[in-house]
Parts: C-alpha cells; structure tokens; sequence
C-alpha cells in the first residue's frame, strides 16, 4: 500500500504526517499525531466520541479519511483550552459535573462549542437534537443539557 | 476514638459538590483511557471470531497466517492454562474457544503483528474447519428437553430432572402459605413476561496493552473495574505469579458491570509472552456487542393476589434468565428482589438459570433485578387499575418496612422505602394534570449493595497535604467523593486531598468496583485510614506536649488538650503536625484493609409521564422524576448523576435497546445504528429527589446509590404505556411495532 | 487502496473507468467509510469528488437550484432559497445521521448507496427532481427515480458520476414536505418514509401531487394513486383516507430488524397523510 | 444453638427442613457445621454463601459473631454490576 504525505494544521500548528490511504482522521489523530482526545466509540459515526471540527465544520473524524486533511484546518479538544485557561463550557462541564466516566466528554465538548458559535442562546430541545449524536451512557444527559445553558448563558454575558 | 455512626453529625464538606480532581484531565483530553497508551516496539492484536452460533472446532491451521511478513504470533486456547476450577476456565474458554465455538463472536485465534493492516491481512489467512452443530438462543427453548445442549454435565445439583442439560441451577426463595393468601384475594392476576437482552453500552470499548516475558513478569494496561481480578484471571490463565503480573487501570469510559472479567487481556498477554513484545488489543464496537457480556434475557409467570382495598394476599413468580453460554448465576438475585417491596405473609419465587449461544453474560448495573421487578411491579399495576386503586396508595400500604420479613428471607433493618413513596405522593409530578394519549407509570425499585475487600492508604505530607491511595477505578466522580471522606474525617479543606488510584503491586487487594460499593467501602476504609492518621498524630502531639496520649483529642483537624486538665496548650493543626513529622518519629500515615459488610439495601421510586402515538406505536417520555434513599449523599451532584444516568439506561432497555437474533443464531445488530441507546434529543429533564435516611452500617450513613436507579424504570414506562394505551404490555422492548400490533388488536 | 483527488471531472471519470479493480467515489464519505470499517467493501481506488470545481456550489438556474454533488446536509440547511423553495427536500437530507454527519452527507451520495431508506430521495423523487452524469461518453440529465435499481445497486454505468442535483422551480403555492419513521427521535435509519410535493391553485386547491415512499419497496416508490387521491381536493378526510390506502396499496416491504411488513405498511399510510397536510399548509392550503 | 433460616431450594438438600440448627458461635463454625450435618449442602457452600444477620448481609466474614439472639439467614453469594 502507497502510503500518502499530508501537510495539514492541527489546532493552529502545521502538522506532517504519513498516512496510509485507508486510514481515517480518527486514527492519525490518535495514532499518527499522538493526539487522543478524540475517541473511538464506534468507527461508525453513531457515537460521536471522535468530533473534531474540519474546515469549520463538526465532523466526526471515525468518517474522515486522513488523505482529506491535506490542506485542511482540524480543531481538536486539545485545542480547546487556551494555555492553561480553560474554555468556559470545560469549566462549567466540571463545576456542574456533567461528566461522570468522561470518555464521551471531549466529543461532546467540541460539539457544544460548535453550537455555542452558531446558536449563541439554544433552547434545551435545540441542544438535545444539536447533541443527538454524541451517545453519553453515564449522565443521562440532563446535567449535560443544563451545563450547555449556563456555559452559554456566561458566554452571551461575556 | 470509637468507630462510631455519628450520621447526624454537621458534614463540613460531605454533602457539598467539590469539583472532580480528575476533571480537567477529562474535559481537555488529556485522561488516558485504555486505549489511550502505547508502547515502544509494540505490536497490534486482533482476534478472529466465530461466525457460527454453535460449532465444533475440528482444526486451527494457522501456518499461511505466519507466514505473511509482520506476523509475529498467533494463539489459541491451546496457548492459555486450562484451570481446574470451572469458574476460571470458562473464562479462559471465553477468551478463546476451546473445543466448540459457543456463540456467534466467540473469540477462537489471535494474532500480533507489527501493524494494524497486517494483522487483519492475517486474520484472514487463519483456517478454521468448523463442524456447524444445532443451536438456541431463546430461553424457553433452550429449556426444552430436546434442545441443543450448549455444555453437558453444568447442571448442578438443585436442578430437577427432566430439563434440559442448558439448566444449570435453581433457586426458591419465599416463606408462607401461598394457597391461603391466594385464597383470601378478591382478584388473582397471572401473566407471562419476556425481556431481551440488553447491553452496558459503555462507549468506550475495552482497550488493553500487555507485556509479559518469558521469566513470568508482565505488565498490563487496560480499562477495567477491577484491576486486582483482572490480575487474579490472568495469572491463572497465563500460569503465572499473581504478584509478578502488575495491572494498572487506565480511566475507565464506562463499565456498568461489563468490564468486571476479562476478555481481551489473557489474549494480549499471551501474544505478548509468545511475540516477546508488548501488544495492544483494542475491541470494535463490533465486538464489545458479539462477544462481551450483556445481560440476560428472560421469559417469566407472575401471579399475585389483592384485596379490594389493596392488601395484597399472596405472589409467586417464576424466571427463566439465559446468561449466555457458559453457568451463569443471576436468576438468584432477581428470585430475591422480586418481591423486595413488599411485606407479603405469602410469596414464593422460583429461578432457574439457562445456557444459551450467546456471549457469556456479565454483570449489568444491580444484575437480575430490573427485569423480575419490572414482571412484579407490572402486574400490582394492573391490580391496582382493576379496582381503581390509587398506586402510589396501594405501595404505601403494602411496602416493606423495618421488621418486615423480606422476600429473600432477613428481616428488614431501618429502610427508607416508605419514606420514598411518600416523598413520591408529595411531589408535584404526581399530581400533574395528564393530556390526551399521555399516561403516568411507576415503579419500585430494590437492590441490596455491598462492601467488600478494600485497602486504603493515607498518607501526611510536610506541607499539610494528604494523599490517598486506593484500588478502585472511578467510572463516575468517585476520587472526589473520597477525598471529600478524607477531609472531612481529618478536619481539613478539601483542597488539601488528593486521591490516586494505583496498582495492583503498590496497594493491598480490592474488590472489583461494582455493587455499589465504593463510596460506602472505599469510604470507610478511607474513613478508618484517616483514624489511623489521627490516633498517630494525637500520640505525636501528647509526645510534643508531653501528656498522655489519652488526653489529645482531635477537633476541626487539630490536636487539642482535651480538657483543662490535660493542660494549656495551643492546638497543633495537622499543617504543624506535619511539618515537624520527621523529628517526632518520621512518616506518618494511616491505612486499612479490611472487608467491608453492612451496606445497607436501597430502595427507589420512579414516576413517570409519557406520551403514546396512537398511530404509529411512537412512545415519548416527557415528564421523569428519581426519588431515591441515598443514605447520606456524600457528593448530590454524582448521586443524581447514578440517579439520572440509571434511569435512562432502564428507559432504553424498556422502550428500545435489545439483542437482535437471526434464526441462524448470528447476532443482527451489532453496532449503536441498530442496538439503539437513548440519545439526548429522546428524553426530558431527569428529576432527582434524594432522601437520606441513614445507613447504619457506615460511619456517615451512607448507602450505595449506583445500581438501584435502573431497576424501577422498566415497569414505571411499561405501566405508562399500559395505561395510556389501555392495553396492557408484558414484553421489552416496547419497540414502536410492538405497541403498535398490541394496540391494533385491542379495537 | 489508492486514494486519489483529481481537480477535472474527466481527471476523475479516467480514474475510474480505467481502474480493473474496485472503485469508489467519496463526497461526505459517510456510507463508503462505513463500510470500510465494517470490512464490507475494500475497494481499490477512492476518488473523491471534493476538489472538482462547481461540486460544493449551489446556484440559481431556470428558477430552480442547482445543487453540487458534494454540498453537505449543513451546507444545503444554510441556503435559504432552497429552503423556501423546497422545504422537503432539505429536510430529507437533514433528517440523516448526527450533526456530524450533516457535516459530511451529500443527497448524491445518498441517492448512489442506493438505500431504498434513503431519507433524502422520497424528497427528490416528490420534488421530480434530476440529477446531471457526467459518463465517459459525455453529460446526460436522469430522472432520480431511474437511479436506484434495488437495495445498495443503481444504474449507473462504470466512470459515471454524478455531478450535481437540479430542483426544479416552483409554481407559487406550492410546496413539499419529508417525514420518516425511526424509533428514536435521531440517530436510525428510517423504517417507512414518505415526501409529498404539491401544488395548489389560488383556492387552495390541489392541481398536482407527488408522493414517494421509502423503505417500503426495493426502491424508493413514486406512488401515482396516492398524488391522484388529492388533486382536485383541498385535502379533507375523504381524500386523505384515499391516500392512505393508495399508500398502503403501493407498499411491499420486508419484514426485518428494524420493522415488520405491517407497520411498515401502516405507518407509511399514516406519514404519506401527515407530509400531505403539512405541504399542504406550507403552500398556503387551510384545511 | 443457634437457628438458621434456608432459602427454598436448600430445604430439600436439608430434609426438608426451613429451619436448621448448629451449635455455632460464628459465621465459620455455622457453615463447617451445616456442610457436616447436611452434606448436600456442600456444593452450594462451595460455591459460596452470604450470610445475614439481623438484616446485615455479610458475604465472606468468617468470625462474624452469632449468638441464638440473632436473625440468622443464610443467602446465596451477592454480586453487583
């Protein structure tokens, strides 16, 4: 198999890697780039624990294949926070404690902050749909959802 | 200082939400789950499974597969030890098939190569020559006389005859005289009940890096709730030390009782000692549905007996669990819940556990309850309709209380079932007014909890901070909770905790994180730890003071003269203790080992509200409140997260979540496309009302809270079905089609 | 497995036509990555579409949209002018997956998987919608209904691509609408669909239907009876009822993990009903 | 003596005896006592039994005092998820 070079940028830096055809974003982030934040619940695109943004939009990497990031922009959750200054919905996801095991975290993290940037005052039904792809099967999902608004609510007041 | 209850103490900081320690770790992607780790020089493990429910393996012919460049080991179960005890080798046989392939997935070679490619490439090239033998997966059916037998000669000695071998045990519980209570009913309902099986649905699946040479020594990374098992299996299906095989739990992304054995490990290190390298097993989510451990699945006769004011006379059920393909016990738990609720001067329940072709059952979240509750709770319901009784009213007069002969045999200590129903009839849920097509459901709930081994160490640093080791891996917050016990005890800021999880090597022997055990268990220990660290600061400060030990107390996490005639000293904090630690004797810490019991049983109450399409079967849930005992709530935030969490796991295995089998025994969704989990955009708001009624056998009251929340909702939807239909169910999932068909031959 | 980006159609056309092994074409990818995972297919050349001009564009023509092939579910959600003109059609291909995956999902990719539970095609096929092929022997227009030839096989020929969509316009009150079944509210593939595209007179009379069913048949169905059933009425009980049946009529599906031949067949009758009266009031119609 | 309570399925192996009793001080003695009088019991208490006391379950404490004041209950083996 032929493997590819694909220059890309990764939460701002420029990044290299060697990939083979066949390998999804999921797997060079996690294994090329040594960035696992992003996790494999599925490979499938049903659970959500691989978002990263890709051009701006949120994707889920598992359905990505790692040729398509040459030239392209990717945002990960470890991007998020900014030095040691967390993104308003990572502090608020812990003060609220809309995590418990925390796997599907990252994923659901990345996803808010793309909705916070569209819909900067979503209702709770738009949150839960927004979010219908991220499987969490600790929490519920309902500290989650409350977590989303108070985060949002402080974004909007900011 | 006497280990005593003092539950109504002022909590400084138990009862308040601290945030997690492990929580920036979690929300920046930092926390290393198991498949989050690799290894220099390590190779990549994949396993080839059976495609046939049931098979004989007539031979392995794996020499093309080593033969492909990059291959660097292949096993089998011939390269695992075959251990006496049967509880061992089924789970070696698990995690690689021996003479049969028992179910579809069942894990029959592996292989290691240098990359992820070849390994699949070699899978391939493996040649198995299978003989395709009969199978069943249903459990009525595998009960039958002439059914295909999974294993010959598992059935135990309280199996009657006359059942197929698949039967492998029997369990009666119950006391009284059943015919006189029955006699004295003014309506007598019996139904049959059928469940399917459902899985954890943990989204993280499991992950291992194993290491191990051929001197006996190994390392092994991997997701689990119990590191110190998981040691405990390997070295016994390797042939190795238990002390020469260290096992570290990574974070764990969900377990629910699915990562408490093993499957993937004994692999990986047997790869690891044949390949001479580290290897890396991750599972797809394939996999973790075909050949992990769902629940079971059951078919079940209730009848029960009420008075027309609601005394309920007598109840007797029958449950029929299969746990997959190997002797399974889980019928015992759900014989002895069943009827928990209820204070019954007759009752009887009879279990019998059943093999089937499917994977080998683990445990789920309060395993066994959820479904006989739901069989139980479904047919009060009906009762309840049928004289136009209130339900809520009619639990109140029939729930178990303290000195109510149990179901299960004990008789019942201080519990708070009462006390939830009641905060259940107060709640302004229950009076809400109901629209059209819309129904109200509830449903007790039970499970008994319990402690078990545990080690704790706690250890004063020089600058007044504590460390805390334990055992446990923490699926929901519990370094949190932990540390909040060991702040409290020792009267200092939270902050000043921090609380690791190690390794098998560097701590005593811990029990598995599972019956909700490790806020009360570890709690204690952790409690007791902090005693240790007390009793030995005191003996510091009455040698500094120079006093008698007796006369140092401890108060608001300092050494204080214990009355005015001890002496005049100013108090030392555990800061000044610390700080002058290596001149009075050096270190100090405080642990225990110990195996905790008392844990307390917990009760729990679900309302429900939901909404049903007529014309499409459609079930919307819009309305669910949790009311709980909780004992004491050491963290609400994690309590009501166990609360809401659970319950959504239940209202998927009532409305949606179910192993899919086709009729030649392969599994038919094996992925979250079509296993359908709730997902956010499903559910409303989950109210939580924690009651804390005191649980006697813990220093602060507490009670585990992890598992009874999933057992209420089955029968809490089932009956809001019933009643907003008008047609009663008896079979999960209630799945669109199916309410639609039932609802369809009502008219 | 070879992964290739041409920046021509003809670039891409020649890949494909001369590849002897197997080839697929990757827009969103959200099928094809699928069924990588799950071993499914290995094809031996990808090429994806995304880098050839005018494939991510929508514009304007003939009163209508033209839609390229690679313009994703989030893409298309944006445009207000499809959205006003053909609300149906756009909520079909919203309805599929996650947010993530409208990230990536494209209606031609979708109508090339060649799913009769499609979710963006009953839109399509109500809408009379056609897609452009850019062949080997150069450019034809096709009717979507000619695309899919049974469940995961269409008609394409090998070195067709599809190249874009092309919505028709509109007479003014007119308008369409997209329901499915899941058990869910996201996240499924559907169990019955069914798109209803309509046009009404200044009285609020129905002049023209169209409905198309999905996931009842080997293919997405155009059902003529059940569009018939409502022109020439302002869509009251009677000729509701006869949609329903002609419906219900019209279905032949299977029985299977997600559904059996009943509900299927049932709650088809009952979304073509429930499309009907919200295109209905979408094109101006008060019942 | 102390007097312990069976579950259902026990009765049989114990001639069909709800109630058995032992001469038992603790929880060890009790098991020892009964796999002795009543050897089909053995397989089960190989496998494992609880024990509750007043209510309490405890699953492995051998020297759990018992005394003829206490509700003795014998159990299976408790596990959890």
């Amino acid at each position: 198999m032929k493997n590819l070079h694909i220059s890309t940028t990764v939460n701002g830096d420029e990044k290299e890697f060697i990939c083979g055809s066949d390998e999804t974003l999921l797997d060079v982030l996690r294994d090329r780039l040594d960035l696992t934040g992003a996790k494999e619940g599925c490979g499938t695109g049903d659970c959500g624990a691989c978002s990263v943004t890709l051009n701006g939009r949120l994707v889920c990497s598992c359905l990505v294949l790692g040729a398509e990031a040459d030239g392209a922009e990717i945002e990960t959750i470890e991007g998020m926070a900014v030095g040691d200054n967390l993104h308003v919905l990572q502090r608020v996801f812990i003060e609220k404690a809309a995590l418990q095991c925390g796997v599907c975290t990252p994923g659901i993290l990345v996803a808010t902050r793309a909705l916070l940037e569209r819909n900067p005052d979503p209702s709770d039904t738009e949150i839960r749909y927004w979010l219908a792809g991220n499987l969490c099967r600790c929490t519920g999902y309902d500290k989650i959802v409350k977590a989303v608004q108070i985060a949002a609510a402080e974004m909007r007041s900011a | 200082m006497a280990l005593d209850s003092d539950a109504q103490r002022d909590f400084k900081i138990v009862g308040t939400r601290v945030t997690r320690p492990d929580g920036v770790d979690k929300v920046t992607g930092k926390a290393r789950y198991g498949a989050d780790i690799s290894a220099p020089g390590m190779l990549h493990g994949r396993i080839l499974r059976s495609p046939h429910a049931h098979a004989r393996i007539l031979s392995i012919d794996t020499t093309g597969a080593m033969a492909l460049k990059g291959v660097k080991a292949i096993v089998t179960s011939a390269d695992l030890s075959r251990p006496e005890d049967n509880f061992f080798a089924d789970i070696g046989d698990n995690c690689l098939a021996n003479e049969k392939a028992l179910y579809d997935g069942h894990a029959v070679a592996a292989v290691a190569a240098t990359d992820k490619a070849t390994a699949k490439a070699a899978l391939r090239l493996i040649k198995v020559d299978y003989e395709v033998l009969p199978h069943v997966t249903d459990v009525d059916a595998a009960m039958a006389p002439d059914a295909p037998v999974v294993h010959e000669g598992r059935a135990d000695e309280t199996v009657a005859e006359g059942y197929s071998q698949n039967v492998t045990s029997h369990f009666e519980f119950g006391h009284g005289d059943l015919e006189a209570g029955f006699a004295k009913a003014d309506k007598i309902i019996e139904r049959s009940f059928k469940t399917a099986a459902t899985h954890q649905g943990y989204i993280e699946p499991h992950a291992c890096l194993a290491s191990l040479g051929a001197d006996g020594r190994g390392e092994l990374w991997c997701c689990t709730q119990g590191q110190f098992n998981v040691r405990t299996m390997c070295a016994e299906l390797l042939g190795i030390q238990a002390s020469q095989l260290r096992v570290t739990a990574s974070e764990i992304g969900g377990g629910f009782g699915g990562k408490t054995t093993v499957f993937i490990e004994p692999v990986a290190l047997a790869l690891s000692r044949k390949a001479g390298k580290p290897v890396k097993i991750t599972m797809s989510r394939d996999e973790v549905f075909r050949a992990t451990g769902p629940t079971i699945s059951s078919s079940m006769d209730v009848k029960i007996g009420m008075t027309s004011d609601g005394r309920i006379t007598a109840g007797k059920a029958n449950l029929r669990y299969q746990g997959g393909a190997y002797p399974n016990g889980t019928v015992e738990f759900g014989a002895q819940s069943a009827f928990a609720a209820y204070d019954l001067a007759a009752v009887q329940t009879l279990g019998w556990n059943v093999m089937t072709n499917r994977p080998k059952e683990a445990a789920y979240r309060a395993p066994g309850a959820p479904v006989a509750i739901y069989a139980i709770e479904s047919v009060v319901d009906e009762l309840c309709q049928n004289f136009g009784l209130d339900p809520l009213d009619v639990r109140i007069k029939n729930a178990a209380r303290k000195g109510t002969l149990s179901s299960y045999g004990p008789t019942f200590n201080d519990i708070g079932l009462v006390a939830t129903l009641e905060a259940a009839k107060a709640h302004p849920h229950y009076s809400a007014p109901l629209g059209v097509n819309q129904g109200r459901g509830l449903s007790c709930g039970f499970w008994f909890n319990f402690g078990g081994n545990t080690s704790v160490s706690l250890h004063l640093n020089s600058d007044g901070t504590i460390g805390v080791v334990e055992g446990n891996p923490d699926i929901g917050g519990s370094r949190a909770s932990i540390s909040m016990m060991a702040a409290e005890e020792l009267g200092i800021s939270y902050d000043k905790v921090r609380t690791v999880i190690t390794d098998t090597n560097s701590i005593g022997f811990n029990d598995v994180t599972d019956g909700s055990r490790v806020t009360f268990a570890v709690g204690l220990a952790t409690i007791k730890a902090a005693r240790a660290a007390i009793k030995e600061m005191c003996s510091r400060v009455a040698k500094i003071w120079g006093i008698d030990e007796e006369a140092v107390i401890w108060e608001d996490g300092a050494a204080k003269p214990s009355g005015p005639n001890a002496g005049d000293f100013d108090p030392m904090t555990l800061a000044d203790i610390a700080a002058v630690a290596d001149n009075t004797g050096g270190p100090i810490a405080g642990h225990h080992e110990g195996n905790a019991d008392g844990a307390g049983v917990s009760f729990g109450v679900h309302l429900v509200d939901l909404e049903v399409d007529p014309e499409t079967g459609m079930t919307t849930v819009l309305r669910y409140t949790v009311f709980q005992d909780a004992g004491k709530a050491v963290h609400p935030d994690y309590v009501e997260g166990q609360m809401q969490g659970g319950a959504v796991q239940g209202i998927g295995w009532a409305l949606n979540e179910e192993y899919i089998y086709g009729e030649d025994g392969r599994l038919q969704n094996p992925g979250f496309l079509d296993y359908r989990v709730p997902v956010a955009s499903d559910l409303p708001p989950i109210e939580t009302v924690i009651l804390e009624i005191p649980n006697p056998g813990h220093p602060y009251g507490v009670r585990g809270v992890g598992e009874t929340p999933i057992v209420p909702p089955l029968a809490a939807i089932s009956n809001a079905v019933s009643r907003a239909t008008g047609v009663r169910m008896a079979e999960l999932p209630m799945s669109p089609p199916r309410i639609l068909k039932a609802t369809s031959a009502k008219v | 497995m070879r992964y290739e980006r041409p920046e021509t159609l003809k670039d891409a056309s020649d890949l494909l036509s001369n590849e002897e092994g197997l080839s697929r074409i990757l827009a969103g990818g959200t099928d094809v990555l699928v069924q990588l995972k799950s071993e499914m297919v290995e094809p031996d050349l990808i090429v994806d579409l995304k880098h050839i001009g005018g494939m991510r564009s929508i514009s304007s023509e003939a009163g209508g949209y033209r839609i390229g092939a690679a313009v994703s579910g989030a893409q298309l959600g944006e445009d207000d002018g499809v959205r006003a003109m053909w609300p149906g059609v756009v909520e079909g291909l919203e309805l599929i997956g996650s947010t993530q995956v409208q990230g990536r999902a494209t209606m031609v990719g979708n109508l090339c998987n060649g799913s009769p539970a499609a979710d963006s095609v009953p839109g399509l096929v109500a809408a009379d919608a056609t897609v452009r092929i850019h062949g080997v022997n150069g450019v034809r227009e096709c009717s979507i209904l000619d695309i899919p030839v049974g469940p995961g096989r269409t008609s394409l020929a090998k070195g067709d691509i599809i190249t874009s969509v092309f919505l028709p316009a509109r007479a003014p009150n007119a308008s369409d609408a997209y329901l499915r079944f899941i058990p869910r509210t996201e996240m499924d593939i559907a169990v019955a669909a069914a798109g209803v595209s309509l046009e009404l007179d200044g009285d609020g009379v129905c002049t023209n239907a169209r409905v198309a069913l999905g996931a009842v048949a080997p293919t997405v169905l155009l059902v003529e009876e059940a569009g018939a059933a409502l022109v020439g009425t302002r869509l009251g009980t009677d000729s509701l009822d006869a949609l329903v049946k002609a419906t219900e009529a019209a279905c032949t599906p299977i029985t299977d993990k997600r559904g059996t031949v009943e509900f299927r067949t049932r709650t088809a009758g009952v979304l073509a009903k429930r499309a009907a009266k919200i295109a209905y009031a979408r094109a101006g119609g008060k019942s | 003596m102390v007097r312990v309570k069976l579950w259902g399925s026990l009765r049989s192996l114990a001639d069909g005896q709800e109630f058995v009793e032992a001469d038992a001080t603790n929880f060890k003695q009790l098991v020892d006592q009964l796999a002795e009088q009543y050897p089909a019991l053995r397989p089960q208490i190989k496998r494992g039994v609880s024990l509750a006391l007043d209510g309490v379950i405890y699953r492995d404490a051998w020297f759990t005092p018992i005394s003829e004041e206490n509700e003795i209950v014998l159990m299976p083996y408790m596990v959890g998820g």
